[in-house]
């Protein structure tokens, strides 16, 4: 195999990966920003197939795809942007599952599963105590030396 | 002194750029200072239509153009042009007769055209390509002068007779085009002069009029726009661009007269005119598409090919179309023109349009608009003088409009209705002018048009003065004695009505005679007796008198009586109106006195007009042997004594039923009346109203309910049960609608996954 | 054993498996399996790769190419939000670093000019202003992963399938219809040292209609967050008025 | 071939390393003393050889600050988040030290130095990379990543103060990147080259600097590095007196020294920048003339002096980000954001729009006038500075208040009726 098509076979490939990776993340996350970063992704690995046939093919064509994906991909991010921010601003969330009112009329809500709840492993931060009482200080543990 | 090709585009341009400017700004910036764009583009477009006016008359007289008259053609843009889009094969299945010159069946005989037919022999052999450059050269800014037209005519017959062994038999392969030409002729330069000038003046006073008009700058919007068809109307060159324009004024007269559109009145009444207008058109369109084709042209002129109405068609001795078809496009145009001016049967949306501001009454109601039929008869006449029959319906429509509009304006009470009624009449006379198909007939029709335009715009104006001052109340029985409190008003309005009865020094009385005696022409002379204009004659002649009468009978309620009435509407401000208002209409008084006298006695609207070509035309090959000077001259001067008496004895009646303390005669006089129904009758409106209720809208109606029925129960129970389809499938299919975005992507990466697998396995 | 097929199945469904187990389900259960899975996919993967030619040349692209899909893989598998976005820069860096191997400077730049250093940066900005405390309960779980995952993964190998050819190869025995480019055909058009130059000659000659376009989509853009964003605002506030009079 | 190659290459990034590393620790001396010169004091002045009484005027300081930096407790608070805490330090140290990758610090070392057996015929560039075509946007892309370490920095230390200070300085490095991208653009529109060596040979060809024919750009250019740099009076990011320390309030050791050197490192970066697109770069009328069309072939002499020019140049723009910061108040942040928006990007395409025009007319304009070409040139660009600066006084759009926004569209907005 030549050298200039193993190297369209390699990076077609890691473009197909970007692709199905950001295709995992969109349709499994709920986070309205990480879907988006996914998203984002998929374009990146479709970029990356167009660079390598770019170069395959001795054009500049595809490049020139991918200058205007960065475009529009630029848009989209002002749009989003515009959208989550809008959308957290009414539920103060970034779960897009708060965000199916558009479902047919006689179908269910998404009813979210109950998950346990995740055991904090973090100390409290100490509260200041009033004026002339001892403030009650918690046993710090310290990650660093004791003696400098 | 600029050019022709430069002064006609300006003319509708100004008027244009003034209503999108008025549009635009109107609402936010001009306010109450709407009216400027439109006055001053107005003024200026009435300065170019005069300098116009001076140019054509300069040019014109030229001797060279004396015979088949002077037109000028200016191309602004090619609207459409398809080299060889059609074949037409008409003659194949067209009566013998019907295009006869394409035919070349005949040698031309025209001594002037045979002298050229070697030039054109030459222009032939040079083909097309030649020709094309030849004309470009000859017209660097789109302008074809007359010059050239009869080579480029030569060129297109002669194209039109090659050896037909070359294409389908007895097919001719056409050209399509369609330009947006405008043309100046005589014909053309008068309507152009006399609207604009009037819409100036209408436009000044509607200052003092519209003032504190919520709508102000919408009303001097649709104002602009107004002027701009009209003249676009009146100086299109070809049928088209005539209908296209039509329709826009009939576009702006629709807005216009609901203007007050908060009134159900002016909605009704707008709605009115615009669906009566509609039949005209609709006869209109038929006509022109007759016209196509027959003529496989739709241009008035010669540029590009033979035009309807061109010199070179008409320049052949031979009638342009005759037989049914012929005689099917005049009746057809002439429902058209019945539409726009208000002629018999289709009259009955001018009274009703009184519902718009005065001004617009003024305007288009009674000195432009309505005009447009005239005009158009005016244009066509060629080929209305090819059919008799066609002639004699023009004639009859028109006699007989004047007959009901003069018996109907007798009893109404409605100041603006009589002159609505009045203004019917009057155009029933110019059409019976056009119906006589002479010269003589032509130029008479034109000259009433340019006066009555004066006075019944002067007339309307006065009206409105009185209507501005009396709170808006137009009911003539509920004031009088005005004379002491609007001077001016009383004034014009007394040389408006005089020259609308036709007294003797002012302007209606040379228009209405030349009408009489265009009339009386056509069976004075010659062997036979022509019976229909005959009776049309003494109709009309008689008809005078009603005008004396229904003219003074207002005017006399209005201005004079013992007393001042003043309606209570009118409040304490029952005044003189501003000058605004009274500049125009002293201005229009001095019009409608001494216009048509100057006209008269120069003679120079008769033979300034009679060069245009469609007129020309008719000069040349008269219908009838043409009657001798003299004689012609003393039987205008025995119409003219005839008539003038007559008028003298409808006023003195008027008075005498009318004046003073011996009012009540007038209404001892109505008892009898009454119960003979000659007085409902009239009062009634000839009953027109609800005899359309009856005879077309019920019906239509009726027709209308079926219609929904059926449309509710077949057609709408079809389509739903073509929607239970859906409705199921849908319901199918509803879970997959979750409203999850991911489920969405999941599904479609799905049937990516599917689709990709059936492509590589 | 070497069957490419199989060995393309097996990662496939390895790294489905692996990702599953790696993306949030609400515990950490199973997550260092999925990770090791994940990578002997990768390593089963990367083993089928075509070789370059040259050891510096594998060498690099192996660096990017892993850079780039294991910050990929950790972008949707990491709960934190901010760090989802970090790996993500750093799979831009990847990608840029791949564009620039493959010649392709401008776009290179381009990528972290805008991706890196505004799309990604204002995007930051909002997740640390709407949840400045890091995840959430809802980072915490995901939407049918499993099913995510393997269809996901399916997806790439069917793709990878279809690029190395194993489905395709048997069926035609002829030679592949394009020749690659030689080198210095390359380094006369695509590889060529005044890259911007050339670049800027096709985007500005060839593509002007296209350029114009995708500036009005631009500016369309811009106007229509700005909207969102007001109108959000304004429906809010009305909102908050509307309260205020109930109450 | 490939060894010398890397080893050319290898040397420069050392001397740049280096280099960088001393002058940075040595301009935190320059500017204390500067401090001191302007509030009239005498500044660190002590700290000479170690264990001998030689003071050396206080230049022993930076060694001293830097041992101390590097042997100081590593100390990572408990509440912090430990991965980005570590990484935010780590991108912003190097984001500033790969723009210099592009910067070239004098023109080329004469030709065949080498032994012709060696294979190195070219002349060496005095640039770390050389040959890359997209110089400026690279220097803008790497320049855009130092945005992630301060933003990271802040949220990650936890810390209110942190993260207001490390949001605010990340608003505002991002907005002054698009002035900043501005007046850059219309020099690369006058150069026709996004290559930093092509835009200085130019401007040593022409002999007319684009700070005199684009002053606009220049100003802009120069603000928004300021604001880039966060040096006073865009220092926002830390601004003590609002908030402590800014993003790195929770920093110390040799975290904070990087924080510390990659701003110094934004700064000389900045002055480079300055230097090379608007002052000429290593030229200088009379003195580094010479050396063929595109510089690179000069004798021993030119080349050094046109190093010396560059860095003096260099330290020239130095020194007066250093009087600035000690002369002029710090903005409020509105202000801030309004002069980025407002006024900057306005006169950053004003005078990139100015400049299309003048490349496409220009010559041709000029020549029909018959006066030459660049003199039209710059007065074109100062009247337009001119004009910017008054439409921006007269506007002045920073002069807006605190009072809340007016609603644009209030509920019962009074609607007038139209009466009949």
């Amino acid at each position: 195999m030549s050298p200039e098509i193993a190297l369209l076979n390699n990076y077609l490939i890691v473009g197909a990966i970007l692709f199905g990776l950001g295709l995992i993340g969109f349709m499994s996350r709920r986070n309205m920003i990480v879907m988006f970063l996914a998203a984002e992704m998929m374009l990146q690995g479709v970029s990356l197939s167009l660079v390598a046939w770019s170069r395959f093919r001795n054009d500049f064509g595809g490049q020139m795809l991918v200058i205007f994906i960065i475009a529009v991909a630029a848009c989209e991010a002002a749009i989003a942007l515009g959208l989550v921010t809008t959308l957290f601003q009414r539920s103060g969330r970034l779960d897009i599952a708060d965000w199916h009112a558009l479902r047919e009329a006689n179908q269910p809500a998404f009813v979210d599963e109950p998950i346990s709840e995740e055991t904090s492993t973090e100390e409290p931060l100490p509260t200041l105590a009033r004026a002339g009482v001892a403030p009650q200080v918690p046993p710090v543990k310290t990650d660093y030396r004791p003696n400098v | 002194m600029p050019e022709i090709s430069q002064l006609l585009p300006l003319i509708p341009a100004l008027p244009l750029a003034a209503a999108m400017l008025t549009a635009v700004l109107g609402p936010r910036l001009l306010r109450k200072q709407s009216h400027w764009p439109t006055v001053l583009a107005l003024a200026l477009s009435c300065t170019a239509s005069l300098m116009l006016l001076c140019k054509v008359h300069r040019e014109a007289g030229q001797e060279e153009y004396e015979r088949s008259g002077y037109e000028k053609i200016v191309t602004l843009y090619t609207w459409a042009n398809v080299d060889e889009a059609y074949e037409s094969d008409l003659r194949l299945r067209s009566p013998e007769g019907t295009v006869v010159i394409s035919q070349g069946r005949k040698p031309l005989e025209n001594g002037r055209l045979r002298q050229q037919s070697p030039e054109g022999a030459t222009v032939n052999s040079r083909r097309d390509d030649s020709n094309k450059d030849s004309l470009a050269t000859a017209a660097p800014l789109g302008l074809y002068n007359s010059e050239v037209i009869p080579f480029q005519g030569f060129t297109s017959l002669a194209n039109d007779c090659r050896p037909e062994g070359t294409k389908k038999q007895g097919a001719t392969i056409k050209n399509f085009r369609i330009e947006i030409a405008l043309r100046a002729d005589p014909l053309t330069a008068v309507m152009l002069a006399v609207i604009t000038f009037v819409s100036t003046l209408v436009a000044i006073y509607s200052i003092g009029y519209m003032h504190g008009d919520p709508g102000y700058w919408r009303f001097f919007s649709y104002i602009s726009l107004f002027v701009f068809s009209m003249t676009m109307l009146v100086s299109a060159s070809n049928f088209l661009l005539l209908y296209v324009f039509w329709e826009a004024v009939g576009l702006c007269s629709y807005l216009l007269i609901g203007f007050w559109c908060e009134k159900p009145a002016a909605a009704a009444a707008g709605m009115k005119a615009f669906l009566v207008n509609r039949i005209g058109d609709f006869g209109f369109a038929l006509g022109i598409f007759l016209i196509w084709t027959t003529f496989g042209t739709l241009d008035f002129h010669d540029s590009t090919a033979m035009g309807v109405l061109g010199k070179m068609r008409l320049a052949s001795p031979e009638p342009i179309v005759n037989g049914a078809v012929g005689t099917a496009i005049c009746l057809l145009l002439l429902l058209g023109a019945c539409g726009k001016s208000a002629q018999f049967p289709l009259h009955v949306w001018l009274p009703d349009a009184m519902e718009g501001p005065t001004p617009v009454s003024a305007l288009i109601h009674a000195a432009t608009m309505v005009t447009a039929g005239v005009y158009m008869l005016a244009r066509c006449m060629p080929l209305f003088a090819a059919s008799p029959f066609a002639l004699h319906a023009v004639a009859v429509v028109g006699g007989l409009t004047a007959l009901i509009g003069a018996v109907v304006a007798i009893t109404q009470t409605d100041l603006k209705r009589i002159l609505a009624y009045s203004t019917i009449s009057h155009l029933g006379y110019m059409f019976l002018a056009m119906g006589a198909g002479t010269v003589l007939g032509v130029t008479a029709g034109m000259f009433h048009l340019v006066t009555h335009a004066f006075f019944k715009a002067l007339l309307f104006l006065a009206a409105g003065s009185v209507m501005h001052a009396m709170g808006g109340v137009i009911d003539i029985r509920r004031f009088g004695g005005l004379r002491r409190i609007m001077p001016v008003t009383h004034w014009t309005f007394l040389i408006g009505g005089l020259a609308m009865v036709g007294m003797i020094p002012f302007a209606g009385f040379y228009s209405k005679d030349a009408i009489l005696l265009a009339v009386a022409e056509k069976f004075s002379f010659g062997n036979h007796v022509d019976l229909v204009y005959q009776t049309l004659y003494w109709t009309t002649f008689g008809g005078i008198f009603l005008i004396a009468v229904y003219t003074f009978r207002p005017f006399l309620l209005t201005f004079y009586g013992k007393d001042t009435v003043i309606p209570p509407e009118a409040g304490h401000h029952a005044h003189e109106s501003p000058l605004s208002m009274t500049g125009p209409l002293v201005i229009l008084a001095l019009g409608a006195a001494f216009l048509g006298l100057y006209l008269e006695k120069t003679g120079g609207l008769a033979e300034f007009l009679a060069g245009t070509p469609s007129v020309a035309y008719l000069n040349r090959y008269p219908l009838a042997p043409e009657p001798s000077h003299e004689t012609l001259e003393s039987l205008h001067s025995s119409i003219g004594r005839q008539s003038t008496v007559m008028v003298a004895a409808g006023i003195l009646f008027t008075i005498f039923l009318y004046a003073g303390s011996r009012r009540r005669l007038a209404d001892r006089l109505a008892g009898p009346m009454k119960r003979l129904g000659l007085y409902q009758l009239s009062f009634g409106k000839l009953f027109f109203d609800p005899l359309y209720r009856l005879f077309v809208v019920r019906p239509l109606e009726l027709f209308a309910q079926a219609c929904a029925w059926f449309d509710n129960r077949f057609i709408d129970g079809s389509v739903n049960l073509v929607g239970i389809l859906p409705k199921l499938l849908g319901a199918a299919l509803r879970p997959l609608q979750g409203g999850l975005i991911q489920f969405y992507a999941l599904a479609m990466i799905l049937g990516v996954l599917i689709f990709l697998g059936v492509l590589l396995l | 054993m070497h069957d490419p097929h199989i060995i393309l199945i097996l990662t496939t469904l390895l790294g489905a498996v692996g990702l599953w187990l790696m993306l949030p389900r609400g515990t950490h259960r199973g997550r260092s399996v999925g990770i090791i899975l994940t990578a002997v996919a990768l390593g089963a993967g990367a083993s089928q790769l075509p070789y370059l030619g040259d050891w510096l040349t594998e060498s690099i692209f192996g660096v990017l190419a892993a850079v780039t899909v294991v910050s990929a893989a950790a972008t949707i598998a990491f709960r934190n939000p901010v760090y989802c976005a970090i790996w993500f820069g750093l799979t831009l860096l990847g990608t840029a670093g791949l564009f620039l191997f493959a010649g392709a400077q401008f776009l290179a730049v381009a990528t972290i000019v805008v991706y890196a250093g505004a799309i990604l940066v204002t995007f930051l900005f909002v997740l640390m202003l709407a949840q400045p405390e890091g995840k959430a309960a809802y980072d915490r779980v995901s939407w049918e992963a499993l099913l995510s995952a393997v269809l996901g993964m399916v997806f790439v190998g069917v793709l990878s399938m279809a690029i190395v050819g194993v489905f395709t190869a048997p069926r035609e025995a002829k030679e592949r219809p394009v020749a690659p480019p030689a080198a210095k055909e390359l380094a006369e058009n695509v590889l060529v040292p005044q890259h911007v130059a050339a670049l800027g000659t096709e985007l500005f000659g060839k593509h002007l209609i296209a350029v114009e376009v995708a500036g009005a989509l631009l500016l369309a853009a811009l106007v229509g967050a700005a909207v969102i964003v007001a109108q959000g605002k304004m429906e809010e506030k009305n909102e908050r008025n509307a309260q205020q009079k109930r109450d | 071939m490939l060894l010398p190659l890397t080893l050319e290459a290898l040397l420069k990034i050392a001397l740049l390393i280096a280099g960088l590393m001393t002058a940075a620790a040595y301009f935190v001396l320059l500017e204390r003393w500067i401090a001191a010169w302007v509030q009239d004091r005498l500044g660190p002045n002590r700290v000479g050889v170690p264990l001998t009484k030689i003071r050396l005027f206080g230049l022993g300081q930076p060694i001293a600050d830097g041992v101390k930096f590097l042997f100081k407790a590593e100390f990572t608070p408990g509440h912090v988040d430990k991965f980005i805490y570590f990484l935010a330090p780590m991108s912003i140290f190097a984001a500033a030290i790969l723009v210099f990758a592009v910067i070239p610090f004098g023109s080329a070392l004469p030709p065949n130095i080498f032994p012709a057996s060696w294979g190195v015929g070219e002349p060496i560039q005095l640039v770390a990379a050389p040959g890359i075509d997209v110089g400026m946007i690279y220097v803008f892309a790497v320049g855009s990543i130092a945005v992630y370490g301060v933003v990271l920095g802040g949220w990650a230390s936890n810390n209110k103060y942190s993260f207001l200070g490390g949001l605010r300085s990340g608003a505002q490095l991002i907005s002054y990147e698009l002035p900043l991208g501005l007046g850059i653009l219309g020099v690369v529109l006058a150069s026709g080259s996004l290559r930093l060596e092509t835009i200085i040979s130019q401007q040593a060809q022409s002999g007319a600097w684009n700070c005199f024919l684009q002053p606009l750009g220049f100003l802009v250019f120069a603000v928004a590095s300021f604001a880039e740099a966060g040096r006073l009076p865009f220092d926002l990011p830390e601004a003590e007196q609002e908030l402590v320390g800014g993003y790195h309030t929770e920093y110390s050791g040799i975290k904070l020294m990087m924080y510390l050197v990659a701003e110094f490192l934004h700064m000389i970066t900045a002055s480079f920048l300055i230097a090379i697109l608007f002052l000429g770069g290593w030229h200088f009328w009379g003195l580094t003339d010479g050396g063929g069309p595109d510089g690179n072939t000069v004798t021993w002499v030119v080349a050094v002096l046109r190093i010396i020019v560059l860095l003096a140049k260099v330290m020239a723009m130095i020194l007066f980000f250093m009087v600035v910061r000690w002369s002029w108040p710090r903005f409020r942040y509105d202000q801030l954001m309004d002069i980025g928006w407002k006024v900057m990007i306005p006169w950053g395409l004003a005078n990139l729009i100015a400049v299309a025009v003048w490349v496409e007319y220009g010559d041709r304009i000029a020549h029909s006038l018959g006066l030459p070409p660049l003199l039209c040139m710059g007065l074109c660009g100062f009247v337009i500075l001119l004009l910017g600066w008054y439409v921006a006084t007269k506007a002045d759009p920073t002069l807006n208040d605190n009072r809340p926004r007016r609603r644009l569209i209030s509920p019962d907005r009074h609607v007038e009726k139209i009466e009949v």
